[in-house]
């Protein structure tokens, strides 16, 4: 009976922002019990702020929200868990002083603080998931792949009727990901749940989802069975053009006269980073597999000089380096963090004072007199050079869809004189359109003779770019392909598969 | 034309300054003067501030109770420099090291106030009463707050009492507080602990001295105990004997005088000039609370 | 960090999906886990105020011997120490909390006097337990105030608080009318001295709790070993403070007995960390406090919990005003003033992070004691008035190394 | 490659947004924007203190006027109240890059006694200037001290400038060996008058400031209109600015002279200004401020700014202190003790964050200006000394309304 009325509604939802941005205009949704509901759009089309307002974080300033066939008013987060919808955050709202059973059980009602059936409770659910987390440990220590695993148990831990995730996929590996996978088929299938699913891998929506939403510029332009699509139709649907599909890296092989950039020599960090020598010439991208927690973030940072206990030496043109970021960046390095929000941008600044931050010089009248002007240009060419999805340089860059977000910290790096890029998880929450371009950023960079080093838990994509890729395991570089020799299957077989044997390492480092 | 004349506290939330101006606004009143007061908040700037304050607002004369004597002297300069005429109230000006409190700092219309080191010879007298004969006994000082002057001219004027009346004693003890019941009382315990065989307390101030009573009394000690200033609550304890003496300071009296001082000046602008208004300080023991009515 | 490492993998193991042969090397992973966790447990971050303290007394007892004074150790002298602290300890036990659900309060010494000044000023008139209750309601309010200002008009707490400590002050100006107030009915007299002054016997209740906590702390144990998670660190504390309860009934003889106001310090401060760390609570309070946003995500009264943090410790505060009246039936205006610093400096010294989130009520207690402890030995050594001040700032600072130190991986805690 | 780039995507794009009548959309957009910052602009939260500081101004002249006392608005009197803020002002405009920093420093009271202290403690043996000079690096020193301890160390700034709040102190305590100390040579006295008695003619050099400023936001007005972008708020600030400076030409004649500190005041706060908001060292403060982590991973030092904020407010602080010594010829060992409080809240009054990344020095200008006309004109109305602290704390906490409430957009600015 249930199952006739679909058990959640949107008619005509809006929501304009206090800065007069209009993010919704008028979005009909319709999920009902047992499928998976794929909701997909450009960066800023308006998914995450539909999302709030389902989970009652956000107060829609139009249209009516419908669940099992009544008309509801809910403006509290826990108005909508009482309801039966539990949420998963983009940006994943944990409390990083507690630990991870606490955390997942944090909405938790009842008399007591530590009792042995929310260990029971917790457990069971690592088995429903088939994913264990320490629960004793401080969530503060996490990498931001678990943190977004703990997210997810958080939000089963309610027992709720309708899961919304956002983007829960964004910045795990394919391991983790097939995890996911696995939770919702499950929660879907076996427990009948609806499960509203914001993602921007195609392919996955085509296996996951059973019904797709497409949002464009805050509208539905598509809402169909997903068997009814195919990834073209939909690209084509969520950018609004033809998409062309990038090939594998063409096997033009870097000449060997190129200068080599960037040399590292026995680069390690204690426990994180086991020693590693590497150069890359100009012009050439090397790409960097691994899973998560393999280390490539620590190996980016050991070269940024952003790690303090590195040893080892770095030099760029042949120049040692000075272990200081500062020192890094004068001589032409740029590293594009995994986590945009806690290390790319600063907070209280615009869009145009985040892009002109690592390189005010260039921007200054006698080198130390910012020129408002100029660096508002800029901020307005990164604006159109990434296609970043806002009206003015004068956006906050807290005022920014994740994805949009992350443009900029990329954009930040794009009008001073970098010559080797370090670029950690670029397209993190990307959408398709902006992530082909990025790709193509990338080759172009390349193709202009810079040296690139790219981080990616995607490997067709490191595939996509990258002339060389290295395989990192537990802080180890475990092996080095050629980009048009090695494949996807390759890179995860050597990556180490399932998680269990990269476990084996970590204690060696702890022990050594 | 009718006269107003500026009073500068140095902190109105400390009952003796308050007493003090009272005292002054009351003779004021009874004059018929108009009074301005005003309150430093026991910071050194503030009231330079507020004597500057008082100089714009060009009134007939000024008494303050300065914070701090030798910095005192930076505004008396100024008020004479505008020749208004200024009594200090309390606490003498210029450096208490170099002159004794009789000799008033020229600039001054007059200075009220009682000798610290006489205030302490009297206590000191009184203690020569309680204390043991034909041993050495075992003082132990409760200071109040370090950098008052008063802290070492009433111990100055305490230990002169005592030899001079040759009597045979050590001080085994001589710890600051914050002018506090609460740290006279902790002080107090702590003292007893490291000496049990004190045999008498010199608070520098009554507000040490109810809060050591209770140390003394809670730790079974014999140790006699001597405050100085007459307040209220000093006085009552003397009543109900948990304190054996004090000497009586008299803030009131003190602005009353400061106000006919200043009176006198700007009435007949040709008056005396740096005259010492002396306040005596009377021993108060329970034989003797008549001695002293008090006034804060 | 590697224990989470590795646990996230061990998990298959747990998990059941023995996809990857996972056993094994899940055992290997728990015992990483255990012998991580014991490095924590005793490390200086967990434990650093507790060393310092219990350095601070090695080293004052220790110079007390060698200058021949009597034994510094002395229950007399610790019960001293206890009591001379009490009044801060209650206050700060409070920040604390209020400082974990991420505000501030520098209100407190202003309310404290306010209420001592109403005690005072009523008990006369009044009798002294109803004065005492107005004390509180008054207390209760000012607490409202600050709560209501900082939450629902979104002021910054210092600056409300610095405003309000103004203010209040100001009121107990004007209550006073910059006079001492003092209490001269002998039964209202009376009635202080029976609640403030005197002291208990405590050796029972002392055995009593010390059994339970050594009880509890075993159950925990073994519970955790059972279930072969690594052990929670609270059970060793349950096990520590067991002992040492016993520890001074031992010294203190059947006959122990301790000033009132260290009983109720001792009171207050139990009830409080029982709430903070064992019921739920507890939890909303840390979380409020780690991330306000996480928490109002998660269906927690993210507003209602600030407000009562700042209704605690207005409360406490309330409560030490009415024992500092009661000390010695009198009140000047400017009691407890700058007292709000001390009771600050004793949380933070516990470790107390300033961000929210992140506290204990014990460490705070073993902060305030330091701060006296040291006190207390400038006394007994009879040390020059002139270096105390830099004594004591140098142990202050070094204090706060001593953990801070000890590790840098957790900025926030 | 730009080509390359724009080719592929924004063409066709802009065609995408099109499709969904983006354009229009865009239009009516940025006109928002365009409206919203007007709000903004002169919006309570943008504008707050000065509207406070202007209605207590407002107030208090009213009441004398109406009281029938002399002219509150003379310019003598105004001259008065700048003087008597200077030195809080001077301190507290370091005290806000310090914040902004994302620090915090409480010692600077004790640091200023300090300086304060060497001054006047050795004026009379090797002179007034070597002095200074001595006490400046004293500070400087004092500062580094600090910034070592929370940098290197990397202990809460809190409890470190806590700690050498009180060992400061102390060594202050040590070094006047708790006595007052006074300067007697009378050329080391002159000295000290040159430096901070007297006034400066200032008529001409505040038209030629005025001027510029004027000229100078015209021409920032003019040139962001002709690109037709949303004005930016400084060039109003400056337009404003210029327009006080005539002003106060205007009704202090060409014979206008202000007392030596408030010049030195007005040259310190204008330089601050300057760097931070004009330059890419500003820039680099806030973006410290605002997220360390982010600023270190752009390239920014972020260490050693945050060390040079801790010195450069120690180094006010050293200033302040010898203005202090210079003004009275004489130091006190509890001088100025407390007024980092008010520093603080001038600061904070100025709208400057406490988490760092925002706040402006002329604003906290405006609070340190605050604070002290409330005091002054507690002064002029002769009021009583029992409600001047209800009144205070109401004004402060009034004052911090007026622009929290104001709008709670951009809480982090
Ligand atoms: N707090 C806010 N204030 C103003 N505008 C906002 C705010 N949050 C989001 N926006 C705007 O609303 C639009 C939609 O944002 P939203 O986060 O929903 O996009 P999204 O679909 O989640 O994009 P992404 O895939 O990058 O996460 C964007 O243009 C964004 O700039
Ligand atoms: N915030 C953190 N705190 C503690 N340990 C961390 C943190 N982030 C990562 N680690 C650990 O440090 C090591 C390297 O992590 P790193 O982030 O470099 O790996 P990665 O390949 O970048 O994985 P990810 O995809 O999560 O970024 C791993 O053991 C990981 O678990
Ligand atoms: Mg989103
Ligand atoms: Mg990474």
């Amino acid at each position: 009976m249930a199952n006739e009325v679909p058990l959640l509604q949107l008619e005509g939802v809006t929501k304009t922002f206090p800065n007069g941005l209009t993010a919704l205009r008028g979005v009909n949704l319709e999920v009902s019990r047992g499928t998976v509901h794929g909701l997909l759009g450009a960066n800023g089309a308006g998914k995450s702020t539909l999302i709030k307002i389902l989970s009652g974080s956000l107060a829609a300033t139009g249209g009516r929200i419908v669940w099992k066939g009544a008309a509801v008013e809910y403006s509290s987060p826990k108005a909508a868990n009482d309801m039966g919808i539990a949420t998963i955050h983009q940006h994943i709202p944990l409390v990083p002083t507690l630990s991870v059973l606490e955390n997942v059980f944090l909405g938790e009602e009842g008399r007591w603080r530590r009792n042995t059936k929310i260990r029971q409770r917790f457990s069971e659910l690592c088995e429903r998931v088939g994913y264990w987390l320490e629960p004793d440990g401080l969530v503060s220590d996490l990498s931001i792949g678990q943190r977004q695993m703990v997210a997810i148990l958080q939000a089963l831990g309610t027992g709720a009727e309708m899961i919304v995730m956002d983007e829960p996929t964004a910045s795990l590996a394919a391991s983790e990901r097939e995890v996911v996978y696995r939770i919702v088929r499950h929660l879907s299938r076996v427990e009948k749940k609806a499960i509203v699913f914001v993602s921007h891998f195609l392919d996955e929506v085509i296996a996951l989802t059973d019904r797709v939403t497409i949002l464009r510029d805050g509208q539905a332009v598509v809402d169909a069975q997903t068997r009814d699509l195919d990834e073209s139709r939909i690209a084509e649907a969520i950018v609004g053009r033809q998409i062309v599909a990038l090939e594998q890296a063409t096997s033009r092989p870097v000449d060997a006269a190129a200068p080599v950039l960037l040399e590292l020599k026995g680069l390690a960090s204690r426990d994180k980073l086991e020693p590693i020598s590497l150069s890359v010439r100009a012009g050439e991208v090397v790409g960097v597999a691994g899973l998560l927690g393999s280390g490539r973030s620590e190996l980016l940072h050991a070269i940024f000089g952003a790690d303090p206990d590195a040893t080892g030496e770095v030099r760029v043109e042949g120049r040692l380096l000075r272990q200081s970021t500062a020192s890094a960046v004068k001589a032409g390095l740029a590293l594009v963090p995994e986590d945009r929000m806690a290390q790319g941008l600063v907070p209280g600044f615009e869009i145009w004072r985040n892009t002109t931050l690592p390189a005010l010089d260039g921007v200054s009248r006698g080198g130390w007199l910012p020129d408002r002007m100029q660096e508002q240009q800029r901020g307005a060419e990164a604006i159109r050079r990434l296609s970043i999805k806002a009206n003015s340089p004068d956006i906050l860059v807290t005022e920014l869809s994740g994805g949009n977000a992350q443009k900029v910290t990329i954009a930040k790096w794009l009008f001073s004189d970098v010559k080797v890029f370090l670029l950690d998880e670029p397209t993190a929450g990307i959408d398709i359109g902006a992530k082909t371009d990025i790709l193509l950023l990338v080759r172009e960079l390349a193709a202009a003779g810079k040296a690139v080093i790219v981080v990616s838990s995607e490997f067709e994509e490191i595939l996509a770019v990258s002339s060389r890729v290295l395989v990192m395991r537990d802080g180890r570089c475990i092996a080095e392909r050629l980009g048009h020799e090695t494949s996807e299957h390759e890179l995860i077989l050597l990556s180490g598969g399932t998680s269990a044997n990269s476990a084996s390492t970590p204690h060696a480092a702890a022990q050594s | 034309k009718d006269i107003t004349l500026g009073y500068v506290a140095a902190g109105m939330q400390y009952p003796f300054n308050v007493a003090a101006a009272k005292g002054f606004e009351a003779a004021a009143k009874a004059a018929g003067v108009k009074t301005i007061v005003l309150d430093a908040k026991t910071s050194v700037e503030r009231q330079g501030n507020s004597v500057d304050d008082l100089i714009a607002q060009k009134v007939d004369g000024i008494a303050v109770l300065p914070i701090d004597a030798v910095v005192a002297q930076a505004w008396v300069d100024r008020a004479a420099s505008h020749n208004i005429p200024i009594v200090a109230v309390a606490t003498q000006v210029g450096d208490p090291q170099k002159h004794p409190v009789k000799d008033v700092y020229p600039k001054l219309t007059a200075l009220v106030a009682s000798d610290e080191v006489h205030a302490g010879y009297n206590a000191g007298q009184i203690a020569v009463t309680l204390l043991p004969k034909g041993r050495t006994a075992n003082i132990a000082i409760v200071e109040g707050a370090p950098g008052y002057p008063t802290v070492w001219q009433t111990t100055q004027g305490f230990k002169e009492a005592l030899d001079k009346a040759g009597i045979k004693y050590r001080i085994v003890a001589s710890q600051p507080t914050d002018w506090t019941p609460e740290k006279g009382e902790s002080v107090c315990q702590n003292m007893l602990t490291a000496h049990p065989d004190i045999d008498l307390f010199f608070n520098q101030a009554d507000d040490m001295v109810i809060g050591c009573a209770r140390a003394v009394r809670s730790a079974g000690s014999h140790a006699k105990l001597i405050g100085r200033g007459g307040s209220r609550l000093g006085i009552n304890a003397i009543k109900v004997g948990d304190v054996d003496g004090t000497v009586c300071i008299q803030p009131g009296k003190m602005g009353q005088l400061a106000f006919k001082a200043l009176y006198a000046a700007v009435t007949n602008p040709g008056g005396t000039k740096a005259q010492f208004v002396d306040v005596d300080t009377p021993q108060v023991t329970k034989a003797s609370l008549a001695q002293c009515v008090p006034e804060w | 960090m590697m224990n989470l490492t590795t646990s996230t993998h061990s998990g298959p193991s747990h998990g059941g999906n023995g996809s990857s042969g996972g056993p094994t090397e899940g055992v290997t992973a728990t015992t990483q886990t255990h012998a991580t966790d014991w490095r924590r447990l005793l490390g200086l971050r967990e434990m650093g105020v507790y060393y310092a303290l219990i350095l601070l007394v090695l080293v004052i007892s220790g110079v007390t011997v060698y200058t021949g004074r009597p034994s510094y150790l002395s229950v007399a002298n610790i019960s001293n120490v206890l009591y001379q602290a009490s009044l801060v300890a209650i206050i700060a036990v409070a920040m604390t909390v209020i400082l974990i659900t991420g505000n501030f309060d520098l209100s407190v010494a202003s309310v404290a006097a306010l209420s001592a000044a109403v005690v005072v000023g009523l008990a006369d008139t009044v009798g002294f337990w109803p004065a005492a209750l107005i004390a509180m309601l008054v207390s209760v309010l000012a607490g409202l105030l600050n709560g209501a200002i900082v939450q629902y008009l979104g002021i910054n707490a210092f600056i409300v608080t610095l405003g309000t400590l103004t203010a209040i002050r100001g009121v107990v100006q004007i209550y006073t009318d910059g006079r001492s107030l003092s209490v001269d009915t002998p039964d209202a007299l009376q009635a202080m001295r029976l609640f403030e002054s005197g002291r208990l016997p405590i050796a029972v209740p002392l055995i009593v709790i010390g059994a339970t906590l050594l009880l509890a702390g075993c159950y925990f144990l073994v519970r955790a070993r059972r279930e072969s998670r690594n052990v929670p660190v609270t059970s060793f504390g349950m096990l520590a403070a067991g002992v040492c309860c016993l520890a001074l009934v031992g010294a203190g003889g059947m006959s122990l007995a301790m000033p009132k106001p260290v009983v109720y310090m001792a009171v207050f401060t139990l009830i409080v960390w029982f709430v903070l760390s064992m019921t739920n609570v507890g939890r909303r309070v840390y979380a409020v406090g780690g991330n306000p946003e996480a928490a109002r995500l998660s269906g927690i009264n993210v507003k209602r919990y600030k407000m009562a943090g700042f209704i605690l410790c207005s409360a406490a505060a309330g409560f030490g005003g009415i024992l500092f009246g009661s000390r010695l039936g009198a009140v000047n205006p400017t009691a407890m003033q700058g007292a709000e610093l001390t009771v600050i400096a004793s949380a933070i010294l516990g470790g107390t992070s300033l961000f929210g989130g992140a506290g204990s009520v014990i460490k705070t207690l073993a902060g305030a004691l330091l701060l006296f402890t040291l006190t207390n030995g400038f006394n007994i050594l009879n040390l020059g008035a002139n270096y105390q001040g830099v004594i004591e700032g140098t142990v202050v600072v070094t204090a706060a190394a001593i953990y801070t130190v000890g590790g840098t991986r957790r900025r926030k805690r």
